[in-house]
This record gives structure tokens, C-alpha cells and sequence, in this order.
């Protein structure tokens, strides 16, 4: 908890690495992004040495329940499936889930995906919205982002949900064509997640979030990174 | 947008430097439990026998991927923290066991029974025959095999990147995470694989056709 | 002359199939036993027998006064007694001939390299091989083979030997000079049981042969009974005899 | 820490995962078949007489057996799209499979045919038969009864090796698994059963071997030893 | 008579080790001729030139009118005519007996099911081993193993018989046995030659007798010279001989 993290004068915080936009590696070979940033911020306030535990997507939960890190900051977003596995920080950040295609596909809801094939990454609440919203599409589930976003490069698939952040880097190299956004699924808020059972802990990263908030660093480094603004209720969602 | 640089690169050496380390690891620690695991087959007691045998029957039926996952969480649940190295090494050491000591029984028991028999009649000691008559011989039978695995072991390291080691096919992805470039990133990576792996089996098949030329 | 190898009522069975079916016989110390039979009679089973490197089903066995199908028998001081050269020559690849001998005799016999050494030289001269004793076996002929075979058991200076088909590879040259060796062990008293389908050879070589006949003894006496046979089982064994 | 096993919560997703064990097998028995029919081409390529058609296999066999099958199965996932050609997942990952196992099979093989003592070859020569004929007769099938334990664990490394198809979105095993864990967040549990269905898949595979091993090599039912 | 064998000259060489040094000799059609000489001498080289398992260096071979050396032989059709059976029998482990014989009926004359098991019928009951057609070569003693080597080769109804220490696994029973199934065959006309190192099976199967030495022909003749041997080398190589 708070005051052995204190002792220990190093905090441990779980990034799953290769999230576009949150957290990647940059030219210079160092972990760069919103998520990354954030987590920077937040040790340095805390007045500890910061320790970045780097590991994958699917392990970002468990990271948590076994001690492998005191924190995770990595694009998780609240869901109440996960709230009982681990605590969430009031949210600092948001994730804009959307469906995109090539301009030639009609589809406006999720009712338009039926027959066609979409792609997407496994373990993420796209996963979730979709499978839960259609009938009779199908998925193709791959294990992270850079594999999602290779497959529509590659022209695999031509449909995907994913977090808007990735479509920019699609396009890039795309060459049937730019995708667009055919329409918002829906804005997922993301926190900081902790093991159960720290109040004093989830206390103070609540603090620090409303503060920083508050006072602009946090919609900051988010701008920064993601080209769009967080909503101003944020923290209080 | 990036390109692909040096930068990138060193990055994948660094990831094929630990690949390296985690190989070298799991077949050093894991040639010593492969040993005591083949003692364990070839054993004349009934129990030892299928003590190692069930145990290379459950570690040879499931994924290394899971094997890596529940050593390195599974530890954590009972409240022992390991490094990622460790439990990678622990996994990766486990896993070669259960292959090699059923490689070396193989081969330990190619060697012909007559030739036990006829050190035996000489009054050497089990032990003594095996380590005087039999492993000299099998030794030489083995060493393809164990050349094979290792090269397939080298390349299942990647799997480790499951508990959080950044070793090449790990690095391969986060920089491919960044540039969006899958053949140009993975397919260094593959080149990278190839340069330790080809060596090791063209030299385990020279030695393949020495041997062969010798029994003729 | 007291008794070397004591059979009573051998029964060896390999699942259903008798091999033996309660064989017995006693060999002297110092005596040379052919042991002839048809294919699939039970010769080399019985050899192994003796040493152990099978099991028995019934009766008992004794060597050197040693029962030898009693759990407790000391099984390396036993082997240490008795020295077997097989049919297959079952000399280690991997060691030179040299090696081959010293073997056993470093580390059953915990004698010094040195005194290994002349003792390795001795036999191999015995058997012809000397100048042969830093090849490996491939580089031998089969009858070079056999040779070292017999050497690396001498060496160890057993009582009893058992040779099995011990000149099966040879030619009438080869053979003679296996026939030498052995008749210079049994001057120097060794006890020897030789399974073998050449006639002519345990003519010369048996002071005494055995006919093993469907897992039974079916007839013996010396070497005579080959000119003479009284059972009309040994009669038909030996009328195909070209010589 | 204090961790709670719930595998209670794993008991709606019992479907998911029968089908996901289902889909294991269908790419094994796919890679299984089109797997030995590859190898043993290539094992017969890298034993002829022609300097090309060795060669040919050659690559092949080093180039896959030397490089990690994620790396292949992207580049034939993705770059067989990038070329325009576009492939139900199931039959890329079969192909991607097949390419794979087929390297080793071949070696395995390979192995088993040198091992084939000359003095049979020379047999059949004397008795007349054609080249193709001792291939057929003679070598084939005491080959692969030779190295069949070797072939058994190839195939079951293979089999868990499918787990790697998840990544081009294979609903296998694997994949399934990591859908659930991520509903379930029971991690843990979730890899202990399918865990125990690989085990489970694993021994069925060795009873099937060893069932085709009797009715392959007649000779074991008589002398044992299968 | 025709001649069925003929070597002129020939040459063998294994890298720089000359293994037949110019060996040239006529076997007629029907004859039965026994190669005879020390280990390592060239016998087995010599019949695996015949059936050109091995290519030569030098020299030429005719076997029934054909140019067995010349590139463009049909080495199918040459095989058909000639038999061998090979000192380590050769039988195919995966077949049976039975299986083993109708092999080459089947696949090189093309013969239907039925008559081939009529064939092979005949052929194993002609050397004793009908009742074990169904088994495995490995369930067999090494005597059955050797006739039904023998019974393989016979199946085909070649002109000549190549014959390589048939007997070496054999008992005086059993090397009988196949002498009587030999001299069957002669009557029956066949051409065979016999590579042997027992000399009372060359003297009862023999019309004549080649003794090799160094990859030379030294000494040839009818049986007799088995008696009264010419050459020093030949009657060095007999004098051990036991019988
Ligand atoms: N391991 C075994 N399992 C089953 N049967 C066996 C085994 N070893 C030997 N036999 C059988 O036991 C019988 C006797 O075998 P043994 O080797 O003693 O014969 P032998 O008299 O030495 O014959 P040969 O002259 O051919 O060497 C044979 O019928 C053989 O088939
Ligand atoms: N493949 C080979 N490579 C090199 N040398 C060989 C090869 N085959 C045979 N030789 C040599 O050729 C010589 C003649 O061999 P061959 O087998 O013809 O002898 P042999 O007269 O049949 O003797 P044995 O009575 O021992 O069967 C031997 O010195 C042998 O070492
Ligand atoms: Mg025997
Ligand atoms: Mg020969």
C-alpha cells in the first residue's frame, strides 16, 4: 500500500506496451504516450522513482491481482466485469471506440455488420460492444492493436473497431483507400487500476487525479498525444 | 511517422541478447533435470518409471505458453514474487526436461541391451556401465536431437514475452507496435532467429553424417 | 575334482513358451563341455543362465558354489567368477581395443592403470592382437573381433568361461587359431562350456559334450558319442554333418 | 495476496470452450494429414539424385525450421493479403501449419529413410524392383515406423503449437481462453482447464497414433512394441 | 554347354584400395561353382559385380548373353535372371513370410494374387517352411530366416543363383537341409555360384571351385584340389580346417 510504496522510495506501474497513442516506443527506443506520461507524473508527485513494468495486454489484469505492480495505467477502461476483479481511480482518461471501413461500405449502426467481417483486438471492450451487439458477423479477434492494425494494412479485412487514436496510423499506410469512421460506439472512461483492498492508496491516486485535472497537467499530456480533447466531467463520471 | 533506424535495431539485439540468455538458461539447468528425468525412465524400479514418466506425459501435453503464465502468476498467488527472468528460466527449464529426458532415453535405450549385458557380465555396477559403456555411446546418437530441440527451444523462448520478457519476438512487436512495418520488422527478426539457429543445425548435421559414417 | 557349475532341474520360460524344462548337469573345474543342439534348443539360454543375465522359473543353480538364483548372491563377485564371450562379440565401439580389456579390470577389480595395462598386453599377445590394441573394433575382421572378445573376458581370469558360437564369423584358419587360445585355457585348468555348431570343433575342443534337444538333455558323454550317437534324435542332429 | 479460486465462474463458458478445443483439433488433424504427405515428399526430394530438387528442399526445410512460426505465419497471413489473396482464417492457419510441421516431418523422416539398412535397398535391386516400387515397399512405411515416436511428439509439439493461430484471430483453445479470462478476469482458472484440455487433446492424440500404429505395422501386433 | 557367367578382367576398386585385381572366369549354364578364399579375399565383391549391386572400374561381365557393365543394360531384366541371396538374408522386416516371397512376383512379372500364393507356396514348402508363412522374420530362427532367403530368391525362376555364405548361421541339420534343397536345383539345370567358408559344403555342392586370394583368382578346379591343393596359399587356407 501507500506507505510501503513510500518506504520502498520506488513506485511499480504496469503498461502494456504498443497501445497507439498511450503507450508505444519512440524513435529513441523509450516508452512514450499519454499512458506512459501520466504514470511519469504521477511518480513524480507521489516523490518515488518510478518503475515500468511492460507487459502485455491480456496480463494487464492479472499484473495487478498477483503484486507484479502496485498500479496500471494502460488504457483500461472502467467496466463493472473488471471492478470486481480489481479497483478502478475515478477515471483520468477516455478511449473513443468507433467502427471504420473504406468509404465504399455503407454502415451506420451496429445492425449494418451482419454478413460482413470486422476485426478487432481480442480482450478489449470493442471485443465486448461487438460481440454483444451484433448477430451474425464475423470476427476476427487478434491478440494485440499492432496485429489489428497490420491486418487492415495488409487488406485482410476492411472493417474494424478499434479506439480512434489507431485510425490516423492506419491511414498512413493504407493503400485501398482511407478509412473513416462510420460511427461512435461509445467513449469509454479509463482509470487507474489497483489491487483491493488499498484505501489509502486508491485515496490519494484519486486526489491526484481530480487535482491534476483540475488544474489542466492531465488534459495536457492527453491532448498531446491524442489530438482531441477529454470531456470536462470527467473525473466526476 | 518513423521509420525503421539503428536505434530499432539495437532494440532487436538487445531482445536476441536475452533470447540468448534465456536459452542458454533453460538448457543448462534444464539438461541437468532432462538427466535425472531419463535416471528416472530407464530406472529398474516400477514407480520411478512412471513418476517421470507421468511427468513428462503433463509437461510434454501442455502449451509452454500456459506452463510460463501459471509459474510466473501462479507464484504470485501463493505470495512468491519472482522476477521475470527467473520464472521464464524456471519454465523454459521445466519444459526441457520433460523433452530431453525422453530424447536421451530414446537414445540410451537404442543402444543395443547387449551391450549392458556384457559389461554387466563383467561385474561392472549399473552406474559404472552406464557411465563407462552406454552414455560415451549414446552421447554421439543424442547429440542431433538435442541440437534440434535446442534450436526449437530458442525460438519457443518467445513465449516468454507472456510474463513480461522483452525478448526478440517481444521486441520484434513493440517496435512493430510503433511503426506499423510487420515484414520489414519481423522479417529481421526471422533473419536474426536464422543467424543463431542455422549454424547449430548445420553443425548438428555434419555431425549427423560423421556419425552415420561411422556405423556405415 | 570338485564341481564348477551345478545345474538341478533348470526350468526357464519366456511367457508360455519352456525354454529349459528342468535341465541338469554338473561340469568339473578344469573339465571343457561342448554344449551342440539344434537351432531354438535352449544352448545360448542356458549359457545366459548361469550368469544370470536371465531368471529362472524352478530348480537351482550353482557356480563356484555359489547358488546363484538366490537373492542374495553377491551378482558382482559372481560375474567376476564367471566370464562370457557372446555370440554377437558385444565389444564397446566407442573404446580401443586396449580400452575394451582394461576396462573391467579398473573398475571391478580396482587394479592400477599400469598393472591394467600389462595385463591387457598379455592377453591380447595370448590371442594373436597385440600390435591391434590402439584400433577401434570397426577397423577389426570379425574373427579379430571374436578375438578380443575372448581377451577381454581372460583377462579378468575368471573360473569358468562361456563361449557362445565363438567361431560362427570364421574361416577353418580363423577357427584353428580360436581352438589354440582355448586349448592352452584348459592347460592352464580353466573351466569352459562352449556352445557351438561346428563338430569338427567340439570334437577337438570338449573333454565332454552335452545334447540339448527341445530343452532337454538329451544325451552326453565325451567327445565319442559324436562318432557313436545312442539316441536317435543325436543320430538324425548329426547326419547332416558334411564332414 | 490473498487469491480465491473460482472456477465456478468458468462453468457458463462451457461451450466456448468445447468449441475452442474443437477448433484445436480440426487444425491439427488438417495439419496432421497434409503435414506427412508434405514430408514425405520432401524427405524423398532431399534424398534424390537431382542437385536442384534437393536443393529446393533444402531451403525449405532450414528456412522454416531455423525461423519462429509467428513470424511465418504472419508473413503468409498478411503477405499472402498484401498480394491480393484473401483466405478463410481457418485455411490459413492449416497452410501456415502444414508449411511448418511439413519442415520437420521431412527431417524426421529423412532420418528414418537413411536409417533403412542398405542390405534391404539391395535386396529389392536383385529381386528387380523399380525405384518407385522400393520407395513404396521397402522403405516408406519402415521409415516412419522407425521414427514414429519421434513423429507422435512432433505432431502433439505441433498441436500445441496451434495455440500461436490465435494470433491471426483462430478461435482455438487459446483464443478462446483469452476471451474468457478477459470476461472472467479468472485468469488462473481459466488456464488451468485448458491447461487440462491440451493434456486431455494430447492424450486422445496419442491413443489415435498408436491406434493408426497398430493398424499401420501389422508386424508390432505380433511382436509388440508399438 | 552355354556359358551363363563370364568375368573378363575385371577391376573393383573401393577409393585407392583395388579390391579385384583382373579377375576373369566362365561359368557354364548348369554349373555349380563354390568361391572360395580367406576373409577380406573378394568373394562378396565379386557376386555383387555380377548382379551389378556395385559398378566396376574395369573389365567387363556377361551374365546370360548380357553386357552387365554396359550403361545401357536393362538392369531389371538382368535382375530377373539373376537371384542373389545375401549373407545377412535381407528379408523385408515389415512382411511376412509369406509377403516376403510375393513381392517381387507381384510387382516385377506382374503376377496375379492367386498364382503368386500358389507360387510362394510351392517355393516355402520346397524348403521346409509352409506352416510359417504367416509369421514375421523376426519370429524366426536364424536358419528359417536363411531359407526363406533362399525361397525369396527362388520364387523368381532365375537362370542363375548368387549364393552368399548361405550357411554360415546353420547347424549340420540344417546346412543339409539347404545342400539338398541345392542340389535340387541343379538337377533342375540351374546355375548357381556359392561363396562358402565351410569347406564340407563346398566339397558336396561344388563342380568346380574358385579359391580367391588378394582379389585374385589363385587356384580353380573340380572338388578335388580341396585334397590335393596346388598352391601353397590354398593349402595354408586348408590346413586348420578342422574336419
Ligand atoms: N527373449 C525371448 N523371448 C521369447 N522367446 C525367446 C527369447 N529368447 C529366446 N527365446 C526362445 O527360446 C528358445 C531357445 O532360444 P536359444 O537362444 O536358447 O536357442 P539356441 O539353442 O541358442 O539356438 P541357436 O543355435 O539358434 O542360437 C527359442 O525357441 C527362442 O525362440
Ligand atoms: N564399401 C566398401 N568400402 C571400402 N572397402 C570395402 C567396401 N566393401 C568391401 N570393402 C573391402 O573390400 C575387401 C573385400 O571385401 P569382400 O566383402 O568382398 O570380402 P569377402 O571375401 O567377402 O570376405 P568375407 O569372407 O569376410 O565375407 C575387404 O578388404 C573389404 O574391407
Ligand atoms: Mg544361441
Ligand atoms: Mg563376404
Amino acid at each position: 500500500d501507500l506507505a510501503e510504496i513510500r518506504e520502498r522510495g520506488v513506485i511499480r506501474i504496469a503498461v502494456a506496451m504498443g497501445i497507439p497513442q498511450y503507450s508505444y516506443i519512440d524513435s529513441n527506443m523509450q516508452p512514450a504516450g499519454s499512458d506512459v506520461e501520466t504514470a511519469r507524473m504521477l511518480a513524480e508527485d507521489l516523490g518515488v522513482a518510478l518503475e515500468l513494468v511492460e507487459i502485455t495486454n491480456a496480463a494487464r489484469v492479472p499484473t495487478i491481482q498477483t503484486d507484479k505492480a502496485d498500479l496500471v495505467v494502460s488504457a483500461l477502461g472502467i467496466t463493472d466485469e473488471r471492478r470486481q476483479a480489481i479497483d478502478f481511480s475515478v477515471p483520468y482518461a477516455t478511449l473513443a471506440l468507433v467502427v471504420a471501413a473504406p468509404a465504399d461500405i455503407d454502415i451506420s449502426d451496429y445492425a449494418d455488420l451482419t454478413g460482413k467481417r470486422i476485426a478487432l483486438t481480442r480482450a478489449t471492450t470493442n471485443d465486448q460492444d461487438i460481440t454483444a451487439n451484433t448477430t451474425g458477423a464475423e470476427i476476427l479477434r487478434f491478440e494485440d492493436d499492432a496485429t489489428l492494425i497490420t491486418s487492415v494494412i495488409s487488406g485482410q479485412v476492411d472493417i474494424i473497431s478499434s479506439q480512434s487514436a489507431v485510425i490516423g496510423g492506419i491511414n498512413e499506410r493504407r493503400r485501398g483507400g482511407p478509412l473513416e469512421i462510420k460511427f461512435i460506439q461509445r467513449e469509454t472512461n479509463l482509470g487507474i487500476g489497483l489491487a483491493k483492498g488499498n484505501p489509502e492508496l486508491l485515496a490519494w491516486v484519486d486526489e491526484w487525479v481530480v487535482t491534476n485535472f483540475d488544474n489542466g497537467r492531465l488534459r495536457e499530456v492527453f491532448t498531446t498525444y491524442q489530438h482531441r480533447d477529454l470531456p470536462d466531467d470527467l473525473t466526476s463520471r | 511517422m518513423q521509420t525503421f533506424g539503428t536505434g530499432h535495431f539495437i532494440y532487436l539485439l538487445n531482445g536476441l541478447w536475452w533470447t540468448i540468455i534465456l536459452s542458454a538458461l533453460a538448457m543448462s539447468l534444464g539438461s541437468i533435470a532432462g538427466f535425472i528425468v531419463m535416471l528416472g525412465r530407464i530406472s529398474r524400479r516400477k514407480w520411478l518409471v512412471r513418476l517421470s514418466g507421468t511427468w513428462v506425459q503433463i509437461i510434454q501435453g501442455t502449451p509452454l505458453l500456459i506452463q510460463m503464465f501459471i509459474i510466473y502468476f501462479g507464484l504470485g498467488v501463493v505470495g512468491i514474487s519472482v522476477p521475470a527472468l527467473a520464472a521464464a528460466a524456471i519454465a523454459t527449464m521445466i519444459y526441457a526436461s520433460a523433452y530431453l529426458g525422453e530424447i536421451w532415453r530414446g537414445c540410451v535405450q537404442s543402444i543395443a541391451k547387449t551391450q549392458f549385458e556384457a559389461a554387466e557380465s563383467m561385474g561392472l555396477t549399473r552406474w559404472q556401465a552406464l557411465r563407462d559403456v552406454i552414455l560415451p555411446q549414446a552421447m554421439r546418437i543424442a547429440t542431433p536431437p538435442t541440437v534440434g530441440f535446442t534450436v526449437q527451444l530458442i525460438k519457443n523462448t518467445s513465449l516468454a514475452s507472456v510474463v513480461g520478457f522483452l525478448e526478440l519476438t517481444r521486441a520484434a512487436q513493440v517496435i512493430n507496435n510503433s511503426l506499423f512495418e510487420p515484414f520489414l520488422v519481423f522479417g529481421i527478426a526471422a533473419a536474426l532467429y536464422f543467424a543463431v539457429c542455422y549454424p547449430l543445425s548445420l553443425w548438428s548435421r555434419n555431425l549427423e553424417r560423421k556419425l552415420n559414417v561411422g556405423r556405415r | 575334482m570338485s564341481v564348477a557349475v551345478k545345474l538341478d532341474n533348470v526350468v526357464k520360460r519366456y511367457g508360455a513358451l519352456e525354454v529349459l524344462k528342468g535341465v541338469s548337469f554338473d561340469i568339473k573345474a578344469g573339465e571343457v563341455v561342448a554344449l551342440i543342439g539344434a537351432s531354438g534348443s535352449g544352448k545360448s539360454t542356458a549359457l545366459r543362465c548361469i550368469n544370470r543375465l536371465e531368471q529362472i522359473q524352478g530348480g537351482t543353480i550353482e557356480v563356484c558354489g555359489r547358488a546363484v538364483n538366490d537373492d542374495k548372491v553377491d551378482l558382482r563377485a559372481l560375474r567376476q567368477d564367471v566370464g562370457m564371450v557372446f555370440q554377437q562379440y558385444n565389444l564397446f565401439p566407442h573404446m580401443t581395443v586396449g580400452e575394451n580389456v582394461i576396462l573391467a579390470l579398473r573398475r571391478v577389480k580396482k587394479i592400477s592403470r599400469a598393472d591394467a595395462v600389462q595385463i591387457s598386453r598379455k592377453v591380447l599377445d595370448q590371442v594373436g592382437l597385440l600390435e591391434k590394441i590402439d584400433n577401434y573394433p570397426e577397423q577389426l575382421s570379425g574373427g579379430q573381433q571374436q578375438r578380443v572378445a575372448i581377451a577381454r573376458s581372460l583377462a579378468m581370469q575368471p573360473k569358468v568361461m562361456l563361449f557362445d558360437e565363438v567361431t560362427s564369423a570364421l574361416d577353418p584358419r580363423l577357427t584353428g587359431e580360436v581352438l589354440r587360445v582355448m586349448e592352452d585355457l584348459a592347460k592352464g585348468g580353466m573351466t569352459m562350456v562352449v556352445v557351438t555348431h561346428e563338430m569338427g570343433f567340439a570334437r577337438r575342443a570338449a573333454d565332454r559334450v552335452i545334447f540339448m534337444h527341445h530343452g532337454n538333455i538329451h544325451e552326453e558323454g565325451d567327445a565319442a558319442i559324436l562318432n557313436a550317437p545312442t539316441t536317435p534324435e543325436l543320430r538324425e542332429f548329426l547326419e547332416h554333418d558334411l564332414n | 495476496m490473498s487469491y480465491q479460486f473460482n472456477f465456478a465462474a468458468l462453468v457458463p463458458y462451457w461451450p466456448d470452450f468445447i468449441s475452442g478445443a474443437w477448433v484445436t483439433l480440426q487444425l491439427t488433424v488438417g495439419a496432421v494429414i497434409f503435414g506427412m504427405v508434405i514430408g514425405v515428399l520432401c524427405a524423398i526430394a532431399r534424398r534424390s539424385r537431382f542437385v536442384a530438387l534437393r536443393s529446393v528442399a533444402g531451403v525449405y526445410v532450414e528456412t522454416v525450421r531455423n525461423t519462429p512460426f509467428i513470424v511465418q505465419i504472419f508473413f503468409l497471413f498478411f503477405g499472402m493479403s498484401s498480394v491480393g489473396v484473401r483466405m478463410p482464417i481457418m485455411v490459413a492457419a492449416i497452410f501456415a501449419l502444414v508449411v511448418n510441421v511439413g519442415a520437420y516431418t521431412a527431417e524426421i523422416i529423412r532420418a528414418g529413410m537413411d536409417a533403412i539398412p542398405k542390405g534391404q535397398i539391395e535386396a529389392a535391386e536383385a529381386l528387380g524392383l523399380s525405384q518407385f516400387q522400393i520407395y513404396r515397399d521397402i522403405i516408406l512405411m519402415p521409415a516412419i515406423e522407425k521414427v514414429y515416436p519421434a513423429l507422435t511428439s512432433q505432431f502433439v509439439l505441433m498441436m500445441l503449437t496451434t495455440s500461436i493461430c490465435s494470433q491471426i484471430s483462430a478461435e482455438e483453445l487459446t483464443g478462446v481462453a483469452n476471451n474468457i479470462q478477459s470476461n472472467t478476469f479468472r485468469s488462473f482458472e481459466t488456464y488451468i482447464v485448458i491447461g487440462l484440455f491440451y493434456i486431455g487433446i494430447t492424450l486422445m492424440m496419442r491413443f489415435g497414433f498408436w491406434l493408426i500404429g497398430l493398424y499401420a505395422f501389422p508386424r508390432r501386433r505380433v511382436m509388440g512394441g508399438v
